[in-house]
């Protein structure tokens, strides 16, 4: 097998170019891997075309830096604060710059994924008709269903294939295979459907771990190009059974980056001044201990034994 | 005023909408409340699911900020995709669905998308999310809102999630069953009547009255003619809110 | 909660019904529901249209013992055999009675059921361009793909909706919660496809061991109409983690059933002579006994604690 | 005759069509063997898939009766259900396919399906499984046969599992890419050849010669200008199978 554990600035430098559709976090709220999205501002990355169904803070730092000019998604805010303010800033007056939305809904957007995913020429749903969402993403076609006799309208999806998806998951082992576990959003239908996959893992193991429970495998480590390990890389966000949610630094976020300067110094104090992610754990110090789930639920025994 | 906040009161309406042994699908904020005020009273059978992709019985012990929290993983029924918990709303197996806005229209038709049309917005709210899957597709939508003229519009600039659409057969002709069941605002419960689906004023909170409420409506708000005031949250379903609200939160 | 655990004679009787369509295992080779099969045959329910990817001598055993009319699979025979002699005998010279066959691949089915299962309209998919599949079974349609721009064939697969699926797992709680790991075949989409779901349980368990690892669930117990207690139902397939194949138990089925007589020979012995599954344990005895997982390879320990 | 078996032989020439890094999609009994045999010699970092839904490096550790058997779910890099498995196929994403069959052609389409067709077949085979997908989607197609007049056959009665079609570019036209690249059968390797893609002769297996193989074709067997014997197994290939085939189960 390949080794594939990596840095995380050489995994950006590496398989993230400028211009490409991104997936930074699909889990919805928990999982949305920050440490990545530092990192792609530091390096400076421009013209991303940024698709996640809930993108949460992520999306909006990534357009208030200047490195996000088109999103394909279902919601883009602040979940904690609600509206996220380099999102209008950049829609409605173009500061730092224009910004495409490509809107969805959670469900088309789901489609889209999983019909990138599965190699499907598109897939065909009928949750949003009737919206908007058919107006403004010309994207989407109206089409009868042939199979019905009587009308019947249906929307065919075009499918997603992003560049690269990057993806925090609790283990994996150095040559990319790994366990995520708790619920997983559109995680899998990401990675199945992008060309690359990096990894953020929050701890990194044998291989014999991950072997022993092929059931809690998200996709084979063969599928995967790098995997950086990133304790935490997914705060403020959870991940399940290791991080609580830090939401008071979403709230903190959301009030600072209520102005353009308010965000560019907030930008500075947790991304651009700091080298890295051990460098924004040290600075989060006991306030990220606190988050840490030290607590024990765990998950029944279950046999894989072959006799 | 009552012993009870009007969020509180809110809460126990939304409870109120859910009949024993529905699934329903619920959002963040008072809808989780909801859920599980009516789990704890006359629902007890109730299934609750979460776009994220989890499926609950019990409501959550512990703070819930947003739905993926760890207090929501630990004990649920499933945890698994937004797919596959969102396609049992295409499938048609949701039988209620909550969700919020930032503009409602006579029709019950919701912006959350872009205030002022498509084109130029004064406002890019955040979008859909899930909610345009969960107003097409619920057997019935709940839509839970903060009752101000500039919110309950003649017709919204742009229908994020469909409610009757023009009114009338519009949904059907869409593709859609369903439909907005009600309406539950700071001030009153709004419920569709008529062929044409036009949502009515149903009842009033305590502490206001009809003429407030048609005044702080976009549209020329009809009355429907059994028209009361909302039931105030009874000792049984106060008891079981503050279960869930240990802190309080909903009584400020 | 609703409590669902019931008799197997009873929850077959309550409901299934001649003429429906009904998976009785959709995982491929393991976890076929034996049990179920003979039960079936012993109520002498007719006409069913039995779907699966590959049914194992299950179909074959139904077919030759008149419940089966209509096969809706890709593969009916026996794995460890080669040919299903009741299938060939049925279709060939129509004995016991005549067999439709709406042929699929194995990927074609998939998306069938997927289609189902999700609520989609139909599936469009490429993997049985070229295969006379869609010559013998008219219900998939040709069509342009209408968001390719050169000339794109695609099939559109129209949904299949069970009406029952009969599925073991290896372990449930009495409301129908359970765990199932390992290879998933199609059960996850013949589970949330069906309108009812029949679980044989190897085990049944407290609530709290399932509820302690959800991300193991197949589908939540609210849409599971029974659960019944069937240890080692799938015997002679196999079970991951609990039971070991038999494979000279379908070698010898394949034998006796060569001919008619033969196969009646084999079903009163094995099913109609029997009372039920616990009957058939005991004649199994050692053998069964033997087939038993008695090792251990766990799967690595995972915590859902939230704090 | 040399120290190896028939069998040996046509999983040693099975193994050499693997690619080292590549994804395969395996089948049963010779070419999981065969693919076990690739791994251990040039093929260390090759991927193997499943279509119940396991994807292994290493092959299993016991005895396997079928791909859902106990031990090759333990220590498997991947436990998931078919349509994960077999979308990869359609993804585009799987070098190289093994398929079994009752009837080739001489452009490749191998029928599993209906003996004499459709309407009223003498032998009602099992069908497709997974076979229709591998054949049309996989870069390349490699089947195993029997080498017998019946089987090598002009034209198949049925298409289960889709080869050149019709030759040429008919399968293109049908919107496929791919196509077989090699027919392994215990007499000889057939490829496709010329602008036509029909199966010629292209290397014959020690003991056997030209005119008996192409006596045992049911269409006129073209050879191929370079033909050769087919390699016997090396010493390395040998201990290879000996090391997985522990019981000599294909040396009978």
């Amino acid at each position: 097998m390949i080794e594939k554990l990596v840095d995380l600035r050489d995994a950006i430098a590496e398989h993230l170019r400028a211009g490409d559709k991104a997936v930074l976090g699909a889990c919805l709220e928990p999982d949305v891997p920050f440490a990545a999205t530092h990192e792609i501002i530091r390096q400076d990355l421009r013209d991303l075309n940024v698709i996640a169904p809930i993108s949460d803070a992520s999306t909006d730092m990534l357009i208030g830096a200047g490195c996000c000019t088109e999103v394909t998604g279902a919601w883009v805010g602040n979940v904690s604060g609600g509206l996220g303010h380099n999102y209008r800033r950049a829609y409605e007056t173009a500061e730092p710059h224009k910004l495409t939305v490509h809107d969805h809904s959670n469900f088309s957007i789901g489609m889209a994924l999983m019909a990138g995913a599965y190699g499907m020429p598109y897939a065909p749903m009928r949750s949003i008709l009737g919206s908007d969402i058919l107006r403004s993403n010309p994207e989407f076609r109206l089409a009868e269903n042939p199979f019905s006799e009587a009308a019947e309208p249906v929307v065919l999806v075009p499918p997603l294939k992003p560049n690269v998806a990057i993806l925090p998951v609790q283990r994996a082992d150095r040559f990319g295979n790994h366990h995520h576990w708790g619920s997983r959003g559109l995680v899998f239908e990401a990675a199945m459907a992008a060309e690359k996959v990096i990894l953020l893992a929050d701890e990194i193991v044998e291989p014999e771990v991950i072997t022993s429970d092929p059931s809690r495998v998200l996709i084979p480590g063969y599928l995967v190009s790098a995997v950086c390990h990133v304790p935490a890389g997914m705060h403020p966000s959870p991940m399940t059974g290791r991080w609580q949610r830090d939401n008071e630094f979403f709230n903190e976020y959301h009030r600072q980056s209520r102005s353009r300067q308010g965000f560019l110094e907030w930008l500075d104090e947790w991304v651009l001044s700091l080298p890295d992610h051990a460098a924004y754990r040290e600075k989060l110090g006991a306030r990220l201990e606190r988050l840490r789930i030290v607590g024990a639920a765990p998950a029944a025994e279950t046999n894989f034994a072959a006799a | 005023m009552a012993d009870y906040s009007i969020q509180e009161l809110m809460i126990v309406a939304a409870a109120r909408e859910i009949r024993d042994g529905e699934v329903v699908f619920v959002g963040m904020r008072l809808p989780i409340t909801a859920y599980g005020v009516a789990r704890l009273t006359h629902a007890p059978n109730a299934v609750g699911l979460f776009e994220c992709g989890i499926v609950r019985y019990g409501p959550a012990d512990g703070m819930l900020y947003t739905m993926g929290d760890p207090p929501n993983q630990l004990g649920a029924a499933w945890a698994t995709g937004l797919v596959q918990v969102m396609s049992l709303l295409q499938r048609g197996r949701v039988d209620a669905g909550f969700i919020g806005g930032a503009e409602i229209d006579r029709f019950g038709n919701i912006n959350t998308s872009y205030i002022g049309g498509i084109g130029n917005p004064t406002i890019k709210l955040p979008g859909s999310g899930g909610a345009a899957d969960i107003a097409a597709m619920s057997k019935r939508l709940l839509a839970i809102m903060n009752h101000e003229k500039r919110r309950l519009v003649q017709r919204v600039d742009y229908v994020t999630s469909p409610g009757y659409l023009d009114g009338g057969e519009s949904r059907k002709k869409a593709g859609l069953d369903g439909g907005p069941a009600a309406v539950i605002t700071d001030r009153a419960i709004l419920r569709p009547h008529g062929s044409d689906n036009e949502l009515h004023l149903a009842s009033v909170h305590e502490g206001h009255d009809v003429d407030e409420v048609r005044g702080q409506t976009g549209w020329d708000l009809k009355v429907l003619p059994d028209l009361d005031e909302t039931p105030p949250p009874t000792a049984e379903e106060l008891a079981a809110l503050h279960e869930i609200d240990k802190d309080g939160f909903w009584r400020r």
